[in-house]
């Protein structure tokens, strides 16, 4: 999960979404990169509507998180 | 056809020569071949059936004893169809393999009544509801046959779903009244496949019912699990992205609130959970005077 | 409401839940205290399972809790 | 369930699912094929909307799956 | 939690929602207090909208989980 | 989607879902083959029960994945 | 948000979620880092479980998320 987390921090900073930001954040997290990992995400992630789909998650209620705060 | 002409007797008549050749003809020509008894049809409904097959299927009738040569004529096994050549049958031949045979099959009859002194084929039920019948004698025949009925909102009720007749057994005089009185017509009328062979494989019909609804069912779930894999994995592909992003929007959200992170995109929601902590735990409290009368239930 | 968020950041922190460090919290704030009303609360609390009854919160429908009880 | 995978490929690569092809995928895949399965397999997919089944499971939260065979 | 209810109880009493009026309410409760939790939390309810914020989750059909207890 | 139903083929047939196997089957399917795919593919799957990974519902779709294929 | 992903790629690579790796995976990112948001972070995550948070969201009854694309 954490070439997603990657992808969705890039968005966060709107940074471009490609292989080398994405490969630079998982080093500096001091992870192995795959790279044909950053590449399909990098792919499948081409027609995909980023705000969208991360506004709709942000609109589920989070309910669940459940436990003590 | 002509080599295999050799072993016959010379007192096979040419009419008969060239239907043996007819249908061995459709033998080599379909996917699957299979015999279909056609007992009980009318010679007008059969001409009907025979045109609506047209394009997918092909079906002849031929005397049995020509049906029989020219199956054993052909190669591959296909004679052992030969065992279900008896009474009123036909060859028919289609392009389908024959599952889809058996379904186009199934599908083309259409129901008829049933006379008395007839087998059922399949449990006879009659079903609940209105018959729109006035109140009259017609009530006793229902509960003569075993069907729960009785006069109700005047006119005669079926109470329940009624199994009247099982499978097998012989339709009653009063029975096959009763059921033309509800114009149930629980006969299927059409070509009833025997058996069908393909690909050197026999199929007996009790092997050639599917359940398109089952396959459907695993279609989704197949791509279901297709969609699970690939999101729990983190393997994205272009349907499954956007779900991860999601995904992964939903557990940040999901930490950020379990750990009270002071995040500007969390803010929101921290309060009103923090909200939402402070009512449940009023929610609890019975003594109002400890209450804000905003908090009282 | 204060008085149960104060009960609530000492149920947080691990503090005994009792009139003085209610009446504490609440002096901190700048609000006037009632004392009946801490007492009460206090009293009211005892019987309470707090970690679970916020656990609930998250099942239900965020804020709506409120009418219930 | 391979079968039934067996034919996703064949629709997401806008292959004809028949026996053949469904054939070669698993032969492909060390697979024992029953020719009778495969033969059902495509009768029954012919009266499948496959897009939209595949589309309804993808609306569904997906719990489901796990039942079919 | 804490730090939020604290929020929560200055937002009651009218009081400024501010790192030292923050800082205070959980000296009182006798919390360890981060420094930069509090900075954090008042950062990010600059912008917030409280009796909003509360007003709208009662309205979302969070969870779903429904009745109360 | 032809890699993940590959992966699923294989997994049914007790195959090893190895970069071989995974794009001996999408040949069979007459699928252009992406290399780095299959490698992700395999590389993701490494550490995960597959079993579980299927059976466990994935979050639904936010909106903006978008039907496409 | 940004600093909660970079917590769940620190967590996903079992590497320690201290400021020093925090402040680096959003210096690759690009993020203008903000020292003081960073130790709050690190200061909240220090007893949470992460696994468990994370489980949770896949709890939540995501239906909400509403039809798809």
């Amino acid at each position: 999960m954490e070439y997603v987390y990657a992808a969705l921090i890039l968005n966060e900073t709107d940074e471009e979404i490609n292989e080398a930001n994405v490969t630079e954040i998982l080093d500096a997290a001091g992870a192995d990169v795959e790279e044909s990992r950053v590449k399909a995400l990098v792919a499948a992630l081409e027609d995909v509507d980023i705000e969208d789909a991360v506004e709709q998650a942000a609109a589920v209620p989070a309910g669940g998180a459940g436990g003590a705060g | 056809m002509s080599a295999e002409g050799d072993h016959q007797t010379e007192t096979v008549p040419d009419w008969k020569r060239e239907e043996v050749a007819d249908l061995a003809e459709l033998i080599d020509t379909y996917e699957s071949v299979g015999i279909v008894s056609i007992a009980g049809i009318p010679s007008r409904q059969l001409q009907a059936m025979r045109r609506d097959l047209h394009g997918s299927a092909e079906l002849r009738v031929a005397r049995n004893t020509l049906l029989v040569r020219a199956l054993d004529d052909a190669d591959d096994g296909v004679e052992e169809l030969t065992d279900e050549v008896d009474g009123q049958v036909g060859l028919i031949g289609a392009d389908a393999n024959p599952f889809g045979l058996y379904r186009e099959l199934e599908a083309s009859k259409t129901p008829a009544p049933i006379n008395a002194g007839e087998v059922a084929p399949n449990p006879i039920e009659i079903p609940e509801g209105d018959t729109g019948i006035d109140p009259g004698p017609f009530v006793g025949e229902l509960q003569q046959v075993g069907a729960a009925a009785r006069i109700m909102d005047g006119s005669i009720q079926v109470t329940e779903d009624s199994t009247v007749l099982e499978e097998g057994e012989e339709v009653s005089q009063t029975l096959a009244n009763v059921l033309g009185e509800l114009e149930i017509e629980p006969k299927e009328v059409g070509l009833d496949l025997r058996s069908v062979y393909a690909d050197g494989i026999l199929f007996e019909p009790d092997e050639l019912a599917i359940d398109i609804d089952e396959y459907r069912a695993d279609v989704e779930a197949a791509a279901a699990a297709g969609r699970n894999l690939s999101v729990n994995a983190a393997y994205p592909t272009a349907e499954t992205a956007g779900t991860l992003l999601g995904k992964g929007r939903t557990e940040a959200k999901s930490l950020g609130l379990e750990a009270a992170i002071a995040s500007p995109a969390l803010a929101d929601d921290l309060v009103s959970r923090a909200d939402a902590q402070m009512r449940a735990l009023a929610a609890n409290i019975d003594d109002e005077e400890a209450l804000p009368e905003e908090l009282r239930g």
